[in-house]
Formats: structure tokens, C-alpha cells, sequence
């Protein structure tokens, strides 16, 4: 306990948000939120250069015994994520929230920030508790946390409901979590991580689950985390509850509060006793399907937060490849695949929550000047909000992975040992590994679709509706926190060795020798930087060849070509979202459910009247798995429910058959 | 540092090539070799004119277009003799990552123009791009699978040709790489750069609204990308055929020629294929490069 | 003192009957259940010490007086307020308030007895006394919710006891059987399993209606519902907790013996059943009331379940009341 | 002698599975009251006067006198003598009745035989048991709830004789708390039946099916 007794004292400290009036909430939580980084950070440098793991016991010690508390290098790298992510949030929510203080009443507000800072502690306390009982009151305290933060702007009816749903969501994975940590008490003796070892490897495990008893307990466990994460089909929450939350809440839940998901499996993983194949191709294809799925329906939305929200999916999805080739190259003892694949899942765990917030508060900038996401109402906006634009391009050009953005390095690393691995491998393994290897292809290749559209369609063209208030630049400290975010982004693209370094201490908590492998990365991806740069010093170069050659020359300025045709507005005629994504709509129908609402021309319209057209999307999974589920399931809980027929004849019929028939399963030695 | 000059040589021929071959079959007289270069020239010297609903992505984009097209030429390597520049294990995703950020910026500085004709251009070099991703990727893997190595110097060094299945092999790849090329660069079976319609146009509508500096700059960019892929063919082709270093550099401007008439005899001989039909026309391409991946496992006999 | 405690009981009860003045009615109950919070603390101070040789109050049975005690106090004042908004007529309060205190004393004679006898008899009088608090509204409704809730409790009840006379068969082999908790924990282990396991099978469907779980629990919902909304809280957790934790001693008693695994079988199926047909009716149910109800049964089923899983289980079982009474308490009474 | 009364109390089951008559379920309650007092005196080997004032009290008094008594007033008040339902319906109803008595009370007979307990009398076990399912089969076929409460005195009577059966000893407090609890409850549920009389028109559980889900 001792050592952080700092952050106690901060948690506390929490309720100050409460006191102050509604100008300085942002100040002091800014200020606790500064000073936990501080020392965080400081325990998290100290396990991540210098090897030292800070210990101490959980406040919760005296309720659920001795519950240790340690910030190792799993941790210290996701709350060095964190903090980094929760600071440019927060930062980012001064400029956000600032036309909330005039409607939004004091205790929202307080209960706001202080869901803020609370998720923020949660998350930290998430990645270092090790009790079984601890993590699951912090995971729990994140969860509701988070749907406080979702549910802000509550006066939509929507939102609450979204929220609700997502808070539902949140339980049946926690219900999961509950099971798999009462299985792992079970079998070892005590709730918590540590014993999780033990548990993988009990006897008990494998009389109750079978010889692959270690597959079926982590499923158990994926299952719970999945849900958080938002692996497909289990994503159902993410595509509402983000687009719900205010910008900087999305920014941190898509950012760094899913990659919690990923924590709980990565720790799990390292407990993992055997079995490693099984779950390395299970986590490698569900992540193949998440990705390729999430970009797949992201390409389809029209609303811009939804559409960053699937490509979280599809990021979850590139992050999952990583850890399931990584595990492959445990269980086949290819280390370069190994070192490789969890390099780059954990890489792109930084990665995504640095590209991913950054275009989330791209979106909240552009919904707060323009008060809409509808995709298909926007445009232009490159000429009111440049810097915002230019902020929003980069987040897009590093989310497709194109270099020289961080993007690029995660999934390179990925690739890499994709590719090493697919000559020493046999039959099946190759064409697993080729399929990773198209799928992180295609999954490339729809990106740039999509964001290719958003972008455009956002930012360039001409406005495609009148705005009611015209739209200007972000403030300034929602810039700066983009900012930030952008440095951060383009030094992963250009100086990858910088931060493979700690990473690559990470992993060696999954793979003891891959040392000699990192090496050899380290190199290749100075390589990188250096063709980086040296792409970056041709642009330049050419950048001022055409200044020179346009200084001499006439340039001139008119409409658009319009095929000859100038009568008509050009923003009418300009390509929108869904135009955008027609043909690709068409190819992938049997994916990405879409309906259009249209009626044709008839032959006996001469004077044909106004028309409209009218494209919904909807997610097959959600449909087909989620919603039907719950429908079958409310249909057959309908038909449990007869007992109650207020008669008092039937009631005393009830014991007496209840009796009879115990007392026949007994007879039987049925019971 | 070989490769590069012998990229640039092709590149210089290659448009006039195409042209006089294609002038030839149609019985025309047809232009001189460089007539291609002299208009490029006239327009690097012209002035432009810009669409007011434009921005500075449309400025910027022919240039990074360009430099994406020779940060990838960067990494090509000369047969089985000189390393590219820089080559390291690899090499090959950045060439094509490199490719698709110039791509990205050229689709999107189409939308930028605000014109309904050039967003759909972008449009469909975005999906026919996309889908061409994978089938060069499986090539890549199976050329990967055979040599063992993973970056191109050493893929193409290693890559042995042993006996009929191996030709069968670099036959198809080779097919595979000739038809990738040309959906990258916009040519037919896909688009026909001629085609004098703004509704079937894919890539020329893209760039309506370029003049002067950066038209002269995206048709550089063209005729570089094309050789660039002329190059990798080569690479594919001489090496297994042992010639010496000055045989090699000679066979591989000629490979480069050959291609080029090749591009123009079917540019001659063939139509367009329908708009509809080229994401289907993609997609088998991918199917036969898993073909060429199966192949694989009989020459490495791990089937 | 227990002595004392049923004659201040039967004073208090008698002089809420007579005195007709509604505040001055009020002032009795709350000053008795502060009486009562004086002999719940008292009792504490003399634990696990037999008095009138039935009397015994032991840890469970002090948290659950406690638990009476301080809800009961706190009933009795949120009644007062309710009968004012309600503007209920003095007679009626009056009825209330005499049978409430019966009620409450029935209840912590429930929890004190060390008789299973006595236990049994108690539970009866809660019976009787909760249907007089149940037919506070003198309608229709109330009338047949009255009606039904006696009536099963009635048929129940001799299920229970019923299930009590077939321990005493199963105790038969043994000698001295006085029907004292610890005595038959003692002897269980010589009785025959087979009455012991009909024993605790008629004990679990007689007591079930109390606890609010499957198979009885129709009567028990209706009269949440249809009792005033003090009474419905108090009867979904204090009620709930003497039907609890009868069926508890028996289950503790027995569980030294062979039929333990049998019993957590038995529990794990009315658990679930509970848990599975509330869970049913909470879907389709409207009423807020009777929502709460339905939930309530369902935490019940949890408790089962929770006691079913064994050791850590019982704790867990133990905190679920606790803190399920506080929670339902406020929900009902909002 | 006490088999004797053993198989006149079976016999009243069987005359109660066939009656049509409240009139007559009231006078079947009180026989068995009678019956039991009698039983209860053979069976009470040591006379003790506290133990008899008590079981002459809830037999005699209370079983055989006082509810019966109770019970015509309220029938009378009530204008119910003959149930309602179709006669003809009723018969065959109270045929499968009289099968199922027989069912039942073989059934007990059997259990009862094959536990082997010495402790155990056999007779009065048997007629404990099938009064007390009999009792929960008669409120289930019917739908009047004066029978309702007479097949609840039914279940009672069965439990005494379980009582009695397996010699239970209980202590004299608990015997008499016993009393006074199903003494009372019966009170209540008479009150509560009366209430229901003058509230309803009839008292048929029909009405009261308003609370169900």
C-alpha cells in the first residue's frame, strides 16, 4: 500500500471536482489528472527502463485478503498509453465542453469530470491490481464510469438509451469475467491473476474442461474481455455508445478504455500454460474476421463518428492478428514470429489509441462548428477548419498504415513476421499465414477506401448543405491536444527504434529469447525511417520546384470543369458518402446489409414528381446474432411465464408436483 | 543505383512505345519515339489554372504522387547483381505502402475539385486499387515462399527456376504482374486512358482539373510507375535466366520494351471491358494468384 | 427479558388498538421498535446463551434482528408519513399499527428461536399477522391478495410441519430429541437420510411461500403488490429473511450429514427455477410493484444458489441479504 | 378399535371425493373431527390431564364442534348448500375422484409399508399421507372456497395423524403455540371468507382471479 498511497489520496481527491464551481472543473481535474501521470509515469518508467516493479496491497486487501498491486511492463506500457491518451482528452474537453457550461447545470458537470478522472483512475487501477476481486470491482468501476461519460448528453433520448444498452453489454462480459475468475479460484485456490498460472495448469482444469481445458478457460476469459475490446460478434455496443459520447469521451473509451480488452487477454496470455496454438489460430481468426468487418462496415456509415467507431473494430481486429501470430509463434517456437507478432499487436495498441483519438477529435471539432456527422451534409470544411483538416488527414493517412505515419510500423512489424514465417511453415500454417497476410492487404486497401471518402467528403468539395452558424476553427486547446497527438504520430512513423525499445521489454514477457530478433527489427525499421525521410526530402524538394516554376508563370483561378456545363451549383452534382460507396456496396452485399429507399420512374409519369432517396445500413451481426437472440430469448422467457395464474388451485398444485417430482428424482439417484 | 538509371531509360521510352506500336497496328504513321517527353515538357513550362473550390491538397498531391512513385523505385532492385538504394527485410511492403500514399493523395485531391465527374473517378481507382491489393500481395507471398527471403534483393537473388513447374510458375507470375501493372497504371482490360467520355473515364477524369506543373508531373509520375513494374517483371525474369551483368541490364531494357509493345498490341486488339466486370475481372486475378501460391508448395515440394 | 419483551409486545400492540389519536398511535409504534433495538442489543450482549430453553439468539439470527429492528424502526416512520398523505382514518391506523407490532415480534421471535417447533409457530403467527397488514386497503383487490396469501400460507405452513414430523420419524432411531437446532445437528448424522431428505424436501416448499421462491411464491408476489408499500419492503426482505433462514437451520442442520450433496442439488434447482421464472415475469410484468416483487424473488433464488455453491458461498449469501434489504427497503418505499 | 376409526376417516375421503353437498362436507369435517378425538385417546398411552384438555380441545371442540358450526353459518349466510356446477359433470368428476382416492391412498399405503421403520405406524401414516394429498387434490378440483377451506381442515386433520403416527413429542409450549396458530388461522381464513361473501356475490374462486401476471 505504501508506495501508492499518492494515488489513493488522488482517487480521493476526486470528489474536489464536486466543490469548485463550473469555471474551474476543468483546471483541477486537469491538475489531479497531471499530477497522476506524474507518478505513474515515473512508476511506469521505473518497470519499463530500469526493470523495477513497484509492489504494494490493495486498499481492498482488508475485505478480500492479501491482493498485491504491481505495475510490471505489461502494465507500465498501457498506463504510459493511458496517460497519454487521457491528458489529450482532457485537454481536448476544454475547448469541447466549453458551450456545454452555459446549458448543462453544475452537478452535471461534476459528475462529468469526475466520471472523467474516475475512468481514468479505473483504467490505471485495471492494468495494475492483480486480485481476481480487485480487477473486477475496477473493471466494473470503468464500465460505469464510462456510461456516465456516455450518457452526457442524456437530454437526447437516444443517448440513453445507447448507454443502457451499452451498460447491459458491459454486464454479460462481466458475468463472463466472473465465471472465469470462479473457475480460476477454483482450480488454483485463490481470485487473482497470479494464480492464474497455477489454474492453467491444475488438474481440476482438465477433468472439467477436457484435454484442451486451457482453450475452453481462456475462451471463458476472451469472451469477457472480447466484449470490452469489441472483437466481433461481440462488438455490438461500439458502434452505438461512441458516436453517443461526447468527442473527448470517445476519443479515450475508442482510444485506450477497449485496449483494457486487450490487457485482460494479453494478461491471461501470459499465464497460458498450453494450448498456445489453439488460441493463437482462435484470437488470429476472429481478428481477421474483426478487421476485415469492422472496415467493412465502416466504408457504409454516414454518420462520421460511427464510421470511426467500426475502425476501431477493424483496429482491434489488426491488434489481434499481431497477438494471434504471436502465439502461433510461441506454440511453433518460430520466434521471429513470436517477437514479431506481439511487437507489433502491442505497437498498434499505442498506435490506435494515438490515430484513433486523434481523428475522434477531428470529428468532434467538425460536429461541434457544424452541429451535425451526417456525412452526407458536410464538405468543405478544409476552407473554415484548415487546421483541423490537416490534423484529420494525418489521423487518416496513419489509420491506413501508410507510411511514414506509426501506422505503417505496427503492421510492417506484423507483416514482417508474417512473411518470415510463411517459408518454414507447412501447409496449413502457410495458408493461414497468407490469409493474414491478404487480409491485412485488403483490410489496407478498404481503409484507404473509407478514409479516402471521409476525408474527402468531409473536408474538400464545396458544402453540401447551409450550416445555420458558418463554421470556424477549432479553439485553440482542442487544437493543441491534436497537436500533441500529431507529433507523437509522425515520430513513431520517422524514429520507430524510439519506441520499440520499451516495446520490445513488453514482449519479453511473452517470449523469453527473441532478443536477437528485435535486434535485427530495430534495424530494418531504422531502414524505414530512413526511406522515410528520405520520401519526406523529395516532397520538399519538389515542393519548391513547382513554387520556383509557378513564381514564373500565370496562375489562374475559376470553376471547377464541369463537362461543359456551368448552370447548375457543383456542390449538386459533387460525389457524396453514399455515392462514394455505391459500387462498393454492391460487391459486398452478402456482407454489409444496406437498403436503399427508392421509386423508380414509371412509364405513364410524364411530369415526374420530387423524389427522394433514403440508404440505411445495418450491421448482420447485430441483427442477425444480437437483436434475433434477445427476441428468441424474450420469446421463450414469454412462455415461462404461465405460472402465475391467480388461481389458488393451480398455485397448490406447483409444491405438489414440485414435491412428487424431487422426491421421484431422488428415488431415481437422479439428484 | 543501376536499377534506378535503367528505371528512368524505360521510362523514357516506354509512353512512346505504347504509342507508336499502337499508331503502327491501327496503320498509322505514328509519332516519334519522345513525342510523349516533348508534350510533357511544353507542360512543365506552361502556367495552370486551378478550380476556386480547390485547396492545398490539390496543389500538394502531384508532388507527393511523385515522390511516393520514387521513394518505391528506391527499393527496386537490379536483378540478382545490385541491391536498390535501400533494401532491407521488407523492402516490399514499404514500396507498396509508399505506392498507396501517393495514391491516396491523388484520390483525394480529386475529391477536392468538388466536380462529380472526378469523385468518381477516385471513386473507382479507390475500389480497383483496393482489390488489386491482395493479388499483389499473394504474388509477393509466393515469391517470398520460394526464395525464403523477404526483401527484393533477396528474394529475386534466391529465386531458383529448377525445372517446367517453376517456368509454369514465373509464367503466371509474370501474367499476374503484367496485369496488376496495368490496373495500377490505369490501362486496359480496366480503363482506357483514350477514351474521350467523362462517365467512363477512371483515371484520366481523375485528373481533369490538373494543368501545367502538376499535369506534367502526374504523367512523369505515369510513365515512372509503369517502368517501375517493368522493372519488377524483369527482375522476376532475368535472373533465374543467368545472363552477366551487361547482358542483364540489356535484357532488361528490353524487357521493358517488349512490355511496353505489349501494353500496345493489347491496347490495339482489345476493347474495354464494361464498367460492372472490372471488380469481378480484379478479384480473379487474386483467385489466379493463389494459383501461383499453390504452385509454390509443388516446387518447394511440401505437397 | 424475552419474557418482558412479549409483555411490553402485547402492551404495546394492545394500546395501539385502543388509542385512536393517530399520532399518539405512531409515537407507540416508533417507541417500541426502539424498544426493540434496545433488546436486539441486549440479546447481543448475552449471544449463544439458551434462555427459556428455546431461546437461543445466535450470530445469523442477531444480524437478521438487527436487520428487523432498524428496517421495522424505520418502516414505522415512513408509515406515519404515509398513512398522512394517505389520510387514513384512525381505525385503520390503529389496526396497522397493534398487528405491526405483532408482526415485528412474531418476526424476532423467528429469528431468536432455538426450537424448530417454536420456529415453525412464529412463522405462523407472521402469517396471520401479515394478513391483517396486507388487507390495510379493505378493496377487492386487497380482499383476494389476503384471501390467496392466507390461504397457501395455511396449506405451506402444514407442508412445514409436515416436514418437521418427518424429522422427528427420521429422529426417531436417535434418543432425546428435543427439536433444539443443535441437538438435531448433533444426532443427524445416526438419522436415516431418506426422512431426513423428505424432511428438508417438504421444509423447502413449505417455507418457500415466505421466501418468496419457486414453488410457492404466486401468493407472495400478490401480497407485496397489493400491501401498502412499507409493508411490501418489509415483507420482500424481512420476511423474506425468516423464511431464509428457516429453511437455513434445517439446511444447517442437516449439513453435517450424507444428504448434504443432495440438498445443494435441491437448492440449485429451486435456485435456478426461482431465478428463471422471476426473470420471465420481470420481462412482461408492468407494475412497479410487482416488478419489484419479481425481483426480489429473484435474488432470493440467487441466495439459494449462493448458498448451494458452499463455504464462500454462505458469506456471499449472507452480504446479498444485507445489502438486497437496503436496496429493495429504498426501491419499495420510493 | 383404532383401525377401526383409521378406515371409517379413509371412507370419509372417499364420501368427500363424491359429494355434491357443502352440507355435506361440513358434516364429514366434524365426523373426522370426532374420529381423530377418538383416535387420539387410544393412542395417548399416558394420560396426562394438561395433554388431555389439549387434544380434547382441538379434536373434540375445535374440530368437531366450533369450525363445523362456523361453517353452516357461513354457508347459510351465503345461500350455498349445493355447489353450482353441473351435477351430472360433478358425478363423473367425483368418479375419477374416487379412483384417484383409491390411487392415492394405495400409493401411501405402499410407501408407508416399504419404509420398515419400527418407530412407524403404519395406519395412521397411510391415512395421514393420503389425507394430506387428498386435501390438496379436493381445493385443486374445486372451485368453491368454502370446500377450499374444508379440504385445508383436511390437510390438517392428516397432519395430526402424522402426529400421532410417529409418536412425535414436542414440547407442551410448542403443542399448545400449534394449537393456537392453526386455531387462529382458521379463525382468519373464516373472517376473511365472509368478508369475501359479502364483498362477491357468491364465493366461487372465479373472482378471485384478478391478480395474475
Amino acid at each position: 500500500m505504501d508506495s501508492f498511497v499518492p494515488l489513493w489520496v488522488l482517487c480521493i481527491s476526486a470528489i474536489l471536482i464536486f466543490t469548485v464551481p463550473n469555471n474551474f472543473k476543468h483546471t483541477i481535474s486537469l491538475a489531479l489528472v497531471a499530477i497522476t501521470i506524474a507518478f505513474t509515469s515515473y512508476w511506469a518508467g521505473l518497470a519499463l527502463f530500469y526493470g523495477f516493479e513497484l509492489q504494494g496491497l490493495s486498499p481492498f486487501s482488508m475485505i478480500s485478503g492479501d491482493s498485491p498491486i504491481v505495475v510490471d511492463k505489461l502494465s507500465a506500457f498501457f498506463i504510459l498509453v493511458v496517460n497519454f491518451t487521457v491528458l489529450t482528452g482532457l485537454l481536448y474537453a476544454k475547448g469541447y465542453l466549453k458551450s456545454y457550461l452555459k446549458t448543462k447545470n453544475k452537478h452535471l458537470m461534476s459528475i462529468h469530470y469526475f466520471s472523467y478522472v474516475w475512468l481514468y483512475f479505473s483504467m490505471l487501477l485495471v492494468t495494475m491490481v492483480r486480485g481476481g476481486l480487485d480487477f473486477l470491482i475496477v473493471w466494473e468501476l470503468m464500465t460505469i464510469s464510462s456510461f456516465l461519460l456516455v450518457i452526457f448528453d442524456s437530454e437526447k433520448e437516444d443517448i440513453l438509451k445507447t448507454g443502457i444498452n451499452y451498460l447491459i453489454q458491459m454486464h454479460v462480459g462481466f458475468l463472463f469475467l466472473l465465471v472465469g475468475f470462479l473457475f480460476t479460484g477454483e482450480f488454483s485456490g485463490t481470485i487473482s491473476f497470479d494464480s492464474m498460472g497455477v489454474a492453467f495448469s491444475s488438474n481440476e482444469l482438465f477433468e472439467v474442461f477436457g484435454s484442451h481445458g486451457n482453450f475452453w478457460l481462456f475462451l471463458i476469459f476472451f469472451i469477457g474481455f472480447g466484449i470490452k475490446a469489441g472483437f466481433i460478434p461481440l462488438h455490438a455496443w461500439l458502434p452505438h455508445a461512441h458516436p453517443a459520447a461526447p468527442s473527448h469521451v470517445s476519443g479515450v473509451m475508442s482510444g485506450v478504455m477497449i485496449k483494457m480488452g486487450i490487457y485482460g487477454i494479453l494478461r491471461v496470455l501470459t499465464h497460458l500454460q498450453s494450448d498456445w496454438m489453439e488460441v493463437g489460430v482462435f484470437i488470429l481468426i476472429i481478428s481477421i474476421l474483426s478487421g476485415l468487418y469492422g472496415v467493412m462496415m465502416a466504408i457504409v456509415q454516414h454518420d462520421l463518428k460511427k464510421l470511426l467507431a467500426y475502425h476501431s473494430i477493424e483496429n482491434i481486429g489488426i491488434i489481434g492478428i499481431g497477438i494471434g501470430l504471436g502465439l502461433i509463434g510461441i506454440a511453433t517456437e518460430n520466434h521471429p514470429l513470436a517477437v514479431l507478432g506481439f511487437g507489433g499487436g502491442i505497437l498498434h495498441i499505442l498506435n490506435h489509441s494515438l490515430f484513433k483519438s486523434l481523428l475522434f477529435y477531428g470529428a468532434g471539432s467538425v460536429y461541434k462548428s457544424t452541429h451535425t456527422r451526417e456525412l452526407n451534409s458536410l464538405g468543405g470544411l478544409i476552407k473554415s477548419m484548415p487546421k483541423t483538416a490537416i490534423f484529420f488527414l494525418l489521423g487518416a493517412l496513419a489509420i491506413c498504415g501508410l507510411p511514414p505515419f506509426n501506422g505503417f510500423v505496427s503492421e510492417f512489424l506484423i507483416y514482417s513476421g508474417l512473411f518470415k514465417s510463411l517459408s518454414s511453415a507447412n501447409l496449413n500454417m502457410s495458408l493461414m499465414f497468407l490469409g493474414g497476410i491478404t487480409s491485412l492487404a485488403l483490410i489496407g486497401g478498404l481503409a484507404i477506401f473509407c478514409f479516402t471518402k471521409a476525408f474527402g467528403v468531409v473536408f474538400l468539395g464545396s458544402a453540401r448543405c447551409e450550416f445555420p452558424i458558418k463554421p470556424v476553427e477549432a479553439d485553440g486547446s482542442m487544437l493543441f491536444s491534436k497537436l500533441l497527438v500529431a507529433v507523437v504520430i509522425v515520430m513513431i512513423g520517422v524514429l520507430p527504434n524510439l519506441f520499440l525499445q520499451p516495446i520490445s521489454e513488453v514482449v519479453g514477457m511473452f517470449v523469453t529469447s527473441g532478443g536477437d530478433v528485435f535486434a535485427k527489427t530495430m534495424h530494418t525499421t531504422s531502414q524505414v525511417g530512413i526511406i522515410s525521410g528520405i520520401f519526406i526530402l523529395v516532397i520538399v524538394v519538389l515542393y519548391f520546384m513547382r513554387k520556383k516554376q509557378q513564381s514564373t508563370v500565370a496562375v489562374e483561378y475559376g470553376p471547377t470543369w464541369g463537362c461543359g456545363y456551368t448552370g447548375a451549383d457543383p456542390a449538386v452534382h459533387q460525389y457524396t458518402a453514399t455515392s462514394y460507396a455505391d459500387n462498393y456496396k454492391q460487391l459486398t452485399k452478402p456482407v454489409v446489409g444496406s437498403e436503399t429507399e427508392y421509386k423508380s420512374f414509371s412509364e405513364e409519369e410524364i411530369f415526374a414528381p420530387a423524389r427522394s432517396f433514403v440508404s440505411h445500413s445495418h450491421d448482420k451481426i447485430e441483427d442477425n446474432i444480437i437483436n434475433k437472440g434477445i427476441a428468441w430469448i424474450l420469446k421463450t422467457m414469454e412462455r415461462f411465464a404461465v405460472l402465475h395464474t391467480g388461481k389458488v388451485q393451480h398455485y397448490l398444485i406447483y409444491p405438489l408436483v414440485f414435491i412428487l417430482t424431487l422426491f421421484l428424482l431422488t428415488l431415481l439417484n437422479i439428484i | 543505383m543501376i536499377s534506378l538509371l535503367l528505371i528512368f531509360i524505360g521510362a523514357l521510352i516506354f509512353p512512346g512505345l505504347i504509342s507508336i506500336t499502337k499508331a503502327k497496328l491501327s496503320g498509322k504513321k505514328g509519332p516519334g519515339i519522345f513525342q510523349p517527353y516533348k508534350d510533357i515538357l511544353r507542360l512543365l513550362k506552361k502556367g495552370s489554372v486551378y478550380s476556386s473550390t480547390t485547396s492545398f491538397v490539390f496543389q500538394v498531391a502531384p508532388i507527393i504522387y511523385m515522390a511516393s512513385v520514387l521513394g518505391a523505385i528506391l527499393m527496386i532492385p537490379f536483378g540478382n547483381f545490385k541491391q536498390g538504394l535501400i533494401s532491407f527485410e521488407g523492402d516490399f511492403l514499404m514500396f507498396a505502402y509508399m505506392l498507396a500514399f501517393g495514391k491516396f493523395l491523388m484520390i483525394i485531391s480529386a475529391l477536392d475539385t468538388g466536380s462529380g465527374f472526378e469523385g468518381m473517378g477516385a471513386n473507382r481507382e479507390a475500389l480497383y486499387s483496393m482489390l488489386v491489393e491482395p493479388a499483389f500481395f499473394i504474388v509477393l507471398s509466393s515469391v517470398v515462399m520460394l526464395s525464403g527471403y523477404t526483401s527484393f534483393y533477396e528474394m529475386f537473388t534466391h529465386f531458383h527456376v529448377e525445372n517446367y513447374v517453376s517456368w509454369l510458375y514465373v509464367a503466371i507470375s509474370v501474367y499476374l504482374l503484367i496485369q496488376i501493372t496495368l490496373i495500377e497504371n490505369s490501362r486496359l482490360p480496366v480503363d482506357d486512358p483514350k477514351t474521350h467520355l467523362e462517365l467512363t473515364m477512371v483515371h484520366e477524369v481523375m485528373v481533369l482539373d490538373n494543368s501545367g506543373f502538376d499535369l506534367g508531373l502526374i504523367q512523369i509520375t505515369g510513365a515512372l510507375k509503369f517502368a517501375m513494374f517493368g522493372a519488377l517483371i524483369g527482375n522476376l525474369v532475368i535472373p533465374p535466366m543467368h545472363l552477366g551483368f551487361e547482358l542483364s541490364a540489356l535484357a532488361f531494357v528490353v524487357i521493358q520494351a517488349l512490355f511496353a509493345i505489349t501494353v500496345g498490341f493489347m491496347e490495339s486488339f482489345r476493347a474495354r471491358l464494361k464498367m460492372i466486370y472490372n471488380p469481378q475481372f480484379i478479384l480473379t486475378l487474386s483467385g489466379i494468384a493463389l494459383i501461383a501460391f499453390f504452385a509454390v508448395f509443388f516446387i518447394t515440394k511440401t505437397i | 427479558m424475552i419474557v418482558l419483551f412479549a409483555i411490553v409486545t402485547l402492551i404495546a400492540s394492545g394500546l395501539a388498538f385502543f388509542v385512536r389519536k393517530q399520532e399518539i398511535n405512531h409515537g407507540i409504534v416508533i417507541l417500541f421498535t426502539l424498544c426493540s433495538i434496545a433488546f436486539n442489543f441486549y440479546e447481543y450482549l448475552h449471544i449463544d446463551e439458551v434462555q427459556l430453553n428455546m431461546i437461543k439468539p445466535d450470530a445469523l439470527g442477531l444480524i437478521f434482528l438487527a436487520i428487523i429492528s432498524v428496517l421495522g424502526f424505520f418502516t414505522a416512520i415512513h408509515y406515519r408519513t404515509y398513512a398522512n398523505k394517505k389520510k387514513e382514518t384512525d381505525r385503520t391506523v390503529s389496526i396497522h399499527n397493534s398487528v405491526y407490532i405483532l408482526f415485528l415480534a412474531a418476526l424476532a421471535g423467528v429469528n431468536l428461536s432455538n426450537n424448530f417447533g417454536l420456529m415453525w409457530a412464529f412463522i405462523e403467527g407472521t402469517t396471520l399477522t401479515g394478513a391483517v397488514l396486507i388487507y390495510h386497503d379493505r378493496d377487492k383487490l386487497a380482499l383476494e391478495a389476503v384471501w390467496k396469501y392466507v390461504f397457501v400460507c395455511s396449506v405451506s405452513i402444514t407442508l412445514a410441519f409436515a416436514g418437521i414430523l418427518f424429522l422427528s420419524v427420521a429422529a426417531q432411531g436417535t434418543n432425546s430429541v428435543d427439536f433444539q437446532f443443535d441437538s438435531i445437528r448433533a444426532l443427524a448424522e445416526q438419522m436415516n437420510p431418506t426422512w431426513l431428505k423428505v424432511s428438508f424436501l417438504f421444509i423447502l416448499t413449505g417455507f418457500s411461500v415466505k421466501m418468496g421462491v419457486f414453488p410457492m411464491f404466486n401468493v407472495d408476489i400478490d401480497a407485496k403488490d397489493m400491501s401498502p408499500s412499507p409493508i411490501g419492503a418489509l415483507f420482500s426482505s424481512v420476511l423474506l429473511n425468516a423464511g431464509f433462514l428457516a429453511i437455513f437451520r434445517f439446511y444447517a442442520a442437516f449439513s453435517g450429514t450424507s444428504i448434504q450433496g443432495w440438498m445443494h442439488n435441491v437448492l440449485i434447482i429451486t435456485g435456478v427455477l426461482s431465478i428463471l421464472f422471476s426473470a420471465a415475469y420481470l420481462i412482461r410484468v408492468k407494475n412497479y410493484k410487482r416488478i419489484l416483487a419479481y425481483s426480489s424473488m429473484e435474488h432470493a433464488g440467487l441466495i439459494l444458489l449462493a448458498v448451494a455453491m458452499g463455504k464462500a458461498g454462505y458469506v456471499a449469501a449472507l452480504l446479498h441479504i444485507i445489502f438486497h434489504h437496503w436496496l429493495n427497503q429504498a426501491f419499495f418505499i420510493k | 378399535m383404532s383401525s377401526l376409526f383409521v378406515i371409517i376417516f379413509l371412507g370419509t375421503l372417499f364420501y368427500l371425493a363424491l359429494s355434491v353437498n357443502v352440507k355435506n362436507y361440513i358434516n364429514l369435517i366434524g365426523i373426522q373431527g370426532l374420529l381423530l378425538f377418538g383416535i387420539a385417546i387410544f393412542e395417548l398411552h399416558e394420560l396426562n390431564v394438561v395433554h388431555l384438555i389439549l387434544i380434547l380441545a382441538e379434536t373434540l371442540i375445535f374440530k368437531g364442534i366450533i369450525v363445523p358450526g362456523l361453517l353452516y353459518r357461513i354457508s347459510k349466510r351465503n345461500k350455498i348448500s349445493v355447489l353450482k356446477n353441473n351435477k351430472t359433470h360433478r358425478k363423473a368428476k367425483g368418479f375419477n375422484m374416487v379412483i384417484i382416492t383409491a390411487l392415492v391412498i394405495g400409493l401411501s399405503f405402499v410407501f408407508s409399508h416399504n419404509q420398515q421403520d419400527a418407530h412407524l405406524e403404519i395406519q395412521y401414516f397411510t391415512a395421514a399421507i393420503s389425507a394430506m394429498i387428498m386435501g390438496i387434490l379436493f381445493i385443486t378440483v374445486n372451485k368453491n372456497i368454502i370446500i377450499h377451506l374444508i379440504s385445508f381442515l383436511v390437510i390438517e386433520n392428516g397432519i395430526f395423524l402424522m402426529a400421532i403416527a410417529v409418536g412425535s413429542n414436542m414440547p407442551m409450549l410448542v403443542n399448545a403455540a400449534i394449537l393456537l396458530d392453526i386455531f387462529s388461522s382458521v379463525l382468519v381464513l373464516t373472517v376473511f371468507l365472509n368478508r369475501i361473501g359479502q364483498f362477491f356475490q357468491d364465493v366461487e374462486t372465479d373472482q378471485l382471479t384478478e391478480l395474475k401476471d
